[in-house]
C-alpha cells in the first residue's frame, strides 16, 4: 500500500466520520464545526491526490465559511448548546433509506463503470497553477467571469433580503 | 482498477448519502443547507479524482471545482439572506413552519 | 505555607515552580485598582502584576475595608483563581467568607513592599502542600434544579421529563442571590437541599406569570407598539401579541450569567401538548433586537471588582449581542447612617465623613468642617480658606488623573494608564513644591494626549446626555452647564476662579473637562501658595444648624447638619454619584458593549459615596 | 529534518523575544528571565476547567492556535535554503494556515461557557470578515510582480526594489491587517481586558493558558516572517549574511506591531469594521490595479 492510497483512505474516512457528525451531535456549534473539519480533511484529501492548489483553497476558504454558518447556527437554532437533547429530524427512515440507496447506487457506479485507462503521474503542482491560471483567463474566462458576477449578485441579493424592510412597504 | 480511485469515489459516495440524509432529515434551514455542502463536496472530490486519475493534464478539471466552490459560497449567501428574512418576519427557520413557502 | 496551597509533594520540579510562582505574582486586586491608588499603593513597583481576571491570578489582594455587601463576590473571585493561591489582606479588615489571610500588612506602600517579600517566601515554601483542605464558602453552594429547555416554566428538583412536551429535563442551577464578575465557580458544592430563597421563588413565580401586561407588536416593524390589537400603521399587517419585556428578564436572571448553552429559553407557556416543538413559539416572546431579528439576551455581571469600572460598582447588563438592552446597578452599602444612632462630638464627626469617600478624603473633610464651621458660626482666616482650597484642588487632580488612569485602561491605552496613575500617586500627598515641580510632567501628558491619535473616535459621540438638572462636576460642565460650587466660594473668587465649560455632552466633552481642569487646578495651587488639610477647628460647647457645599472632584456635595453643645445631632449628606447612578440605564441602552463601558466610566462615578 | 528543527529552535528563540518585548512594552519593564520564570510559573499551576464547558473545543484551542502560527511559519523562508516546505502555493498556503486562528478563538470563546469569552469569540469573527480581505487582497498584488506563489521566488523578485517600496499602500493594509489578526493593541478586540476581563483568554488558566499565549506569540512572529518575505525583501541585504538580516528584519517588525497600538486607545469594533470595507477594501483593489499597471510598464 503507498502513502498516497494511505492518506486518501485516512483523509476520506475522516471526511465522512465529520461529515456523520454534524448530524449526530446536539450542539449547534459543534456541528458546524464539524462540517468545518469535514472540508478540511478534504482539502487534505485533495493534497494527497496532488492537487496543491485546490486543496490549499479548499482549506482556507471552508474555515471562513463555517465560521461563520456557526454564528448563524447559534442564532437560529432552539437550543445551540444542545443541552435538551431535542430531536430536530423529521422523516428520518426515509432520508436514511434516501441516503443509503444514493451511497449505493454511487458505490456501484464507481466500482462497475469501467474508467478506462489509469494516468500514473500528475504535473507538477507550480505547472498545475499555471495551467490553471491560463485555463481560467483563457479558453473558460466566460465561465471564470460568469462566476465572479453572480457571486456578486448573489451577494447584494441576501443582503437585500436579510435587511430589515425599513417603510418599504409603508410608502404604498 | 485503480485502488485510489476507487477509494476517492467510494469517499466521495459515503459524503453524498450522508449529505442526502441530513438534506432530507433536518427540520432547520441552516443544517439542510449544510447537507447541501455536504453534496457539493462530494461532487468536488469525485471531480479531483476523475482529473488526478484519468486527465491529469486537463485544467478544465481544476476549474470546475474551482465552480462548485462559488456555487457552495452563493448557496451559502443566499440560503442565509433568505433565513435572517424569515426569521425576522416569522422567527423561526424551521421547515415544518414554513407552509407558506410550499406555495 | 498558604491556604491556598496545590495539592502535591514539594518536591525537585514541583520546587522549581514555586520558586517560578514567588518570582511571578499576579494579583486581582479588590476591591478595585482605583482604591488601591488612592491609598497611594502601587502595586506594580511593589513587584506584582496586576490581572484582569481571576483565573490569572495567583494572589488576592484585599486593599482596605470590604463592605459586608462584597464580601461574597470576593470570595467567588477568591474560589476562580488557580492554586496555589494566595490571600494578601491590606488593613485591618477581617473577612467572614474568606479563608484566614495568608498575609496581613498594614495600608501602606511599604507594609506593601514587606508584604510581598512575606508572599514570595511563602509561595517558595508552601506553594504545594500533601493536604489540603478545598476552599468552602455558603455562598459557593449551589442548589441543582431541573428544567425544560423548552418550558422554562417547568422546574422540578428531581430529573425526569416534561409534562408539557415529554422532553427531558436538562440541569440548571438554581438562581444565584448576589452577582459576581464570573458567574461560574471551578469548586462547586452540589447542596440539593438548600431551600429557595425568596428571591428564587419570586423568579420561579415570574415565569408562570400569564398575566403580564400585553403589547401588541407588528412583526415587521417592533417598533410599533401598542396595547391593544389592531393592524399596524406602517405595513397594514395584523399586530401579533407579545409579552412585555418586564417578565423576561426576571426569569432569565437564574440561567443567563453564564451565557448557558441552551439559553434559548423563553417563557411562552400555551403549548399544551403538542408533540412537534415550534420555533415560531419559542422565539416569540423574544425581545426584538435594534434590528429586528427576535434574539436571545443574556445578563451579564460586570462588577463589583470588574477592571474596566470603578471598584465596588455592580453592573450587570443585559446584552443583546455585542449591544446592550438593558441594565441595573447596585452599589455597596450606601445606607449606613452617618451618625449611627448617636450623636458625635464634631472633631470625630468630620473624620468619618473623611472615611466615607476613600476616593476623595480631602473634599469630605473640607465639607464635614465647614459645615460645623457654618453651623457654630465661626469664621475661618482668609489664609487658612486659602490653603484648604489648595488642597481641594490637589485632591481634584489627583482624582482626575485616577481617571484619566481608567480612561487608559478602558480603552487598552496603556502608556496613559502608567503615566497617569504614577503622577496620580505623586501628587495625591505632595507639597506645594513637589506639586510645582510635577507640573512639567503633566504637562506633557495632557499635550500628549491632545496628540493621540484614535482618541477622538474612540470618545466622540459616546455616552451623550441630554443637559438636564440631575448633571453635577465635569459631567454638567460638559454639557454646557457651569455648575460649580467653586463660582460661588469667596476664597475661589479671591484667586480669580472661573469654571471651564464645554458643549458636546459626550465623553470626549468630559475628558476635555477634566484635562482642563487638571491644568485650572495648577493654576489655582499657584495663586493660592499653600497646601493644607482642612483641620477641626475647636468650636467649643457651640448649637446651630449649618450647612455647606463642597465642589468635590464628582460634583457638588451638600452637608446639612445640625449641632447641639458641640455634637453632631443631625447630619444629612447629599452627593453627586447618587444623581449619576440613576444616568446609567438611558445612557447605555442601544449602545455597544465597549462604548457603554466608556460611557459609564466617563461619569466618573464613585460607588461609595451613594446614598440612597 | 535537521532544517525542520533549526527552524523550530529558532521560531523558539524569536517567540522568546517578542515575550520580552511584549512584556516590556505592556509593562515599562525590561526583564530578560520575564517569560521563562512567567512559564515555569504557570506549569505549576492549577489548570481549572469551568462549569458545562465545551471540553473538546475548550482543549483544542490553544493548541490549534499554536498550530496554525507553526503551519504558517512552515512556507517562510529564512535562506534560500532554511525553509521547511517550499510550497508551490506558499502564499496562498500562508492564508490557509492563518484562518485557523478564528476557528481556534472561536472555539477558545465557545468552549469555556462564559460570557466575556463568548463576546470575544464572535468580535473575532466580525472583526476577521472585514480584515481577511486585506490580508488576502495585498499578497494578490505581491504574487503579481513574482509571478508566482513560491515563497522563495517572492523574496528573489524583490532583489532589486524592496516591495515596500514598489508597493507602499499593499504593505500598510498588509501590516494594519496582520495586528488585527493577531490581534494586537490598539485591535485586541477579543481579549480586551478591561471590556471583557481577558475575553477569550479569561477562562484558561495554568498550562492552557501558558499554550494559548506562547501560540499567539508563535503567531505574531509568523506574521512579521511573512511581512518581511513578502515587503522587505526576505534575506536579501548587503554585508551580513541572510539569515542574520531575516532574523533583524523579523524581530523590528515585531517590535513595531507591538509598540504601535500602545499609544492609541482600542479602536471601536464598529469603526473598524467601517474603515475595513469603506476604506481598506477599495484601496486593496487599488493597489492590485496600480501593481498590475507597473508590472506591465516596467520591464
Amino acid at each position: 500500500m503507498s502513502a498516497q492510497t494511505f492518506f486518501i483512505g485516512f483523509f476520506g474516512l475522516a471526511a465522512v466520520w465529520f461529515g456523520v457528525v454534524v448530524f449526530r451531535t446536539h450542539s449547534m456549534v459543534r456541528s458546524a464545526l464539524a462540517l468545518l473539519f469535514s472540508q478540511t480533511a478534504l482539502g487534505a484529501l485533495f493534497l494527497s491526490m496532488q492537487a496543491e492548489f485546490l486543496g490549499v483553497l479548499q482549506i482556507m476558504m471552508m474555515a471562513t465559511e463555517m465560521s461563520i454558518m456557526a454564528i448563524f447556527m447559534v442564532m437560529f437554532m432552539m437550543d445551540p448548546g444542545g443541552l435538551g437533547e431535542m430531536d430536530m429530524t423529521h422523516q428520518k427512515r426515509l432520508s436514511l433509506a434516501a441516503g443509503f440507496v444514493a451511497f449505493a447506487a454511487a458505490v456501484a457506479a464507481a466500482v462497475f463503470v469501467d474508467w478506462g485507462p489509469v494516468a500514473g503521474v500528475a504535473p507538477d503542482a507550480a505547472q498545475q497553477t499555471h495551467d490553471l491560471g491560463i485555463e481560467l483567463l483563457g479558453r473558460s474566462m466566460l465561465i471564470f467571469e460568469t462566476a465572479g458576477v453572480t457571486i456578486l449578485t448573489a451577494m447584494i441579493a441576501a443582503t437585500a433580503v436579510a435587511m430589515p424592510a425599513v417603510k418599504r412597504i409603508g410608502n404604498k | 482498477m485503480n485502488v485510489e480511485l476507487l477509494l476517492a469515489l467510494v469517499t466521495g459516495a459515503a459524503l453524498f448519502g450522508v449529505g442526502i440524509y441530513g438534506a432530507l432529515s433536518q427540520t432547520n434551514l441552516v443544517m439542510i443547507m449544510m447537507g447541501v455542502e455536504l453534496i457539493l463536496a462530494a461532487a468536488m472530490v469525485n471531480l479531483v479524482a476523475f482529473w488526478r486519475y484519468l486527465h491529469p493534464d486537463a485544467a478544465a478539471a481544476q476549474m470546475f471545482v474551482l465552480i462548485v466552490m462559488t456555487v457552495m459560497a452563493i448557496e451559502m449567501a443566499v440560503g442565509f439572506g433568505v433565513a435572517i428574512a424569515r426569521f425576522r418576519a416569522r422567527g423561526s427557520v424551521e421547515m415544518e413552519e414554513a407552509a407558506e413557502l410550499k406555495g | 505555607m498558604i491556604a491556598g496551597a496545590r495539592q502535591g509533594k514539594l518536591s525537585g520540579l514541583r520546587r522549581l515552580t514555586a520558586l517560578a510562582m514567588a518570582r511571578d505574582l499576579r494579583a486581582f486586586i479588590v476591591p478595585g485598582a482605583d482604591i488601591a491608588r488612592a491609598h497611594g499603593l502601587d502595586i506594580e513597583a511593589a513587584g506584582m502584576q496586576v490581572v484582569a481576571s481571576p483565573r490569572h491570578a495567583s494572589v488576592l489582594l484585599v486593599v482596605g475595608v470590604i463592605p459586608p455587601a462584597l464580601r461574597e463576590a470576593a470570595a467567588v473571585i477568591y474560589a476562580q483563581m488557580m492554586r496555589p493561591r494566595a490571600l494578601f489582606v491590606l488593613g485591618p479588615d477581617e473577612l467572614d467568607q474568606l479563608p484566614e489571610a495568608d498575609i496581613r500588612e498594614d495600608l501602606s506602600q511599604q507594609d506593601l513592599i514587606r508584604g510581598v517579600r512575606r508572599l514570595r517566601s511563602a509561595f517558595a515554601e508552601g506553594a504545594f502542600r500533601p493536604d489540603v483542605a478545598d476552599f468552602d464558602a455558603p455562598v459557593l453552594h449551589v442548589r441543582i434544579q431541573y428544567t425544560c429547555p423548552m418550558h422554562p416554566e417547568v422546574v422540578q428538583d428531581e430529573p425526569g421529563s416534561c409534562p408539557k412536551c415529554g422532553m427531558n429535563l436538562v440541569a440548571r442551577e438554581a438562581p444565584a442571590t448576589a452577582g459576581h464578575t464570573h458567574a461560574d465557580q471551578p469548586e462547586l458544592i452540589v447542596d440539593a437541599d438548600t431551600h429557595a430563597t425568596p428571591a428564587q421563588d419570586h423568579a420561579a413565580q415570574h415565569g408562570m406569570n400569564h398575566d403580564a401586561p400585553a403589547e401588541y407588536t407588528c412583526p415587521m416593524h417592533p417598533e410599533v407598539v401598542q396595547n391593544e390589537p389592531g393592524s399596524c400603521p406602517e405595513c397594514g399587517m395584523n399586530l401579533e401579541l407579545r409579552e412585555t419585556k418586564g417578565t423576561k428578564s426576571h426569569e432569565d436572571a437564574g440561567i443567563s450569567p453564564d451565557s448557558d448553552h441552551s439559553s434559548m429559553d423563553h417563557n411562552h407557556m400555551d403549548h399544551g401538548d403538542m408533540a412537534f416543538m415550534s420555533m415560531v413559539g419559542v422565539t416569540k416572546d423574544l425581545p426584538r433586537s435594534s434590528d429586528g431579528l427576535p434574539m436571545d439576551w443574556i445578563d451579564v455581571p460586570f462588577g463589583p471588582f470588574f477592571p474596566g469600572l470603578p471598584g465596588g460598582l455592580l453592573l450587570t447588563l443585559t446584552l443583546d449581542g455585542d449591544t446592550v438592552a438593558g441594565s441595573s446597578v447596585q452599589t455597596p452599602g450606601g445606607n449606613e447612617e452617618l451618625l449611627q444612632h448617636s450623636a458625635l462630638d464634631a472633631g470625630s464627626f468630620i473624620e468619618r465623613l473623611a472615611k466615607v469617600e476613600p476616593l476623595a478624603p480631602v473634599s469630605y473633610r473640607l465639607l464635614a468642617c465647614r459645615a460645623t464651621e457654618n453651623a457654630a458660626g465661626v469664621e475661618v482666616p482668609a489664609a487658612t480658606a486659602c490653603a484648604r482650597v489648595g488642597a481641594l484642588e490637589r485632591e481634584r487632580i489627583a482624582s482626575h488623573l485616577g481617571w484619566l488612569a481608567l480612561f487608559g485602561q478602558q480603552t487598552g491605552f496603556d502608556w496613559l494608564q502608567r503615566c497617569a496613575a504614577s503622577l496620580q500617586l505623586k501628587v495625591q500627598n505632595a507639597g506645594i513644591r513637589q506639586v510645582l515641580a510635577l507640573k512639567p510632567d503633566i504637562a506633557f501628558l495632557i499635550k500628549r494626549l491632545h496628540r493621540t491619535p484614535l482618541l477622538k473616535s474612540r470618545t466622540a459621540g459616546v455616552g451623550r446626555l441630554a443637559p438636564n438638572a440631575a448633571l453635577r462636576g465635569p459631567v454638567a460642565r460638559a454639557a454646557g452647564i457651569g455648575n460649580d460650587a467653586r463660582s460661588t466660594d469667596p476664597s475661589y473668587a479671591a484667586l480669580g476662579f472661573t469654571p471651564v465649560c464645554r458643549e458636546g455632552c459626550d465623553a470626549l466633552a468630559r475628558l476635555q473637562v477634566r484635562v482642563e481642569e487638571i491644568t485650572h487646578g495648577l493654576a489655582l495651587i499657584v495663586a493660592a501658595g499653600a497646601i493644607e488639610l482642612p483641620a477641626p477647628i475647636n468650636i467649643g460647647e457651640a448649637s446651630g444648624a449649618g450647612e455647606a457645599a463642597v465642589e468635590t472632584p464628582r460634583g457638588v456635595a451638600r452637608l446639612r447638619l445640625t449641632l447641639e453643645k458641640g455634637r453632631v445631632t443631625a447630619a444629612q449628606l447629599e452627593t453627586p454619584s447618587t444623581l449619576h447612578l440613576a444616568l446609567i440605564d438611558p445612557l447605555i441602552k442601544q449602545l455597544a458593549l465597549g462604548d457603554a463601558l466608556l460611557a459609564i466610566g466617563s461619569l466618573d462615578l464613585a460607588p461609595w459615596e451613594v446614598r440612597q | 529534518m535537521t532544517t525542520v528543527l533549526v527552524l523550530l529552535l529558532l521560531l523558539a528563540a524569536g517567540t522568546y523575544l517578542v515575550a520580552v518585548l511584549e512584556a516590556w512594552t505592556a509593562s515599562g519593564r525590561f526583564r530578560l528571565a520575564g517569560p521563562v520564570v512567567a512559564g515555569i510559573a504557570l506549569l505549576g499551576r492549577e489548570f481549572i476547567v469551568p462549569r458545562k464547558p465545551d471540553r473538546i473545543f475548550f482543549e483544542v484551542a490553544p493548541v490549534l492556535l499554536l498550530l496554525s502560527a507553526l503551519l504558517a511559519a512552515a512556507v517562510v523562508p529564512l535562506t534560500p535554503d532554511l525553509i521547511i516546505t517550499d510550497l508551490a502555493t506558499g502564499a496562498l498556503f500562508i492564508n490557509a494556515a492563518l484562518v485557523y486562528v478564528l476557528v481556534a478563538l472561536l472555539m477558545a470563546g465557545w468552549g469555556p461557557n462564559g460570557a466575556y469569552a463568548m463576546i470575544g469569540g464572535w468580535r473575532f469573527l466580525g472583526q476577521l470578515i472585514a480584515y481577511a480581505m486585506l490580508i488576502v487582497m495585498p499578497i494578490t498584488a505581491v504574487v503579481m510582480r513574482a509571478e508566482s506563489l513560491l515563497t522563495t521566488r517572492i523574496v528573489a523578485s524583490q532583489a532589486g526594489l524592496w516591495n515596500i517600496v514598489y508597493q507602499p499602500l499593499g504593505f500598510m493594509l498588509f501590516f494594519v491587517a496582520a495586528m488585527a489578526l493577531a490581534f494586537l493593541p490598539p485591535f485586541d478586540l477579543p481579549t480586551a481586558k478591561a471590556e471583557l476581563a481577558g475575553g477569550v483568554e479569561a477562562e484558561y488558566s495554568g498550562v492552557r493558558l501558558a499554550i494559548f499565549r506562547l501560540g499567539r506569540l508563535a503567531l505574531i512572529v509568523t506574521l512579521a516572517a511573512a511581512a518581511v518575505v513578502f515587503y522587505l525583501g526576505g534575506w536579501q541585504g548587503p554585508w551580513l549574511p541572510p539569515w542574520a538580516w531575516s532574523a533583524i528584519k523579523i524581530l523590528a517588525v515585531c517590535a513595531t506591531m507591538l509598540l504601535a497600538g500602545r499609544a492609541m486607545p482600542r479602536v471601536r469594533d464598529a469603526d473598524l469594521l467601517h474603515w475595513c470595507w469603506i476604506l481598506g477594501i477599495p484601496l486593496a483593489l487599488l493597489n492590485i490595479f496600480l501593481v498590475g499597471l507597473l508590472v506591465l510598464v516596467l520591464p
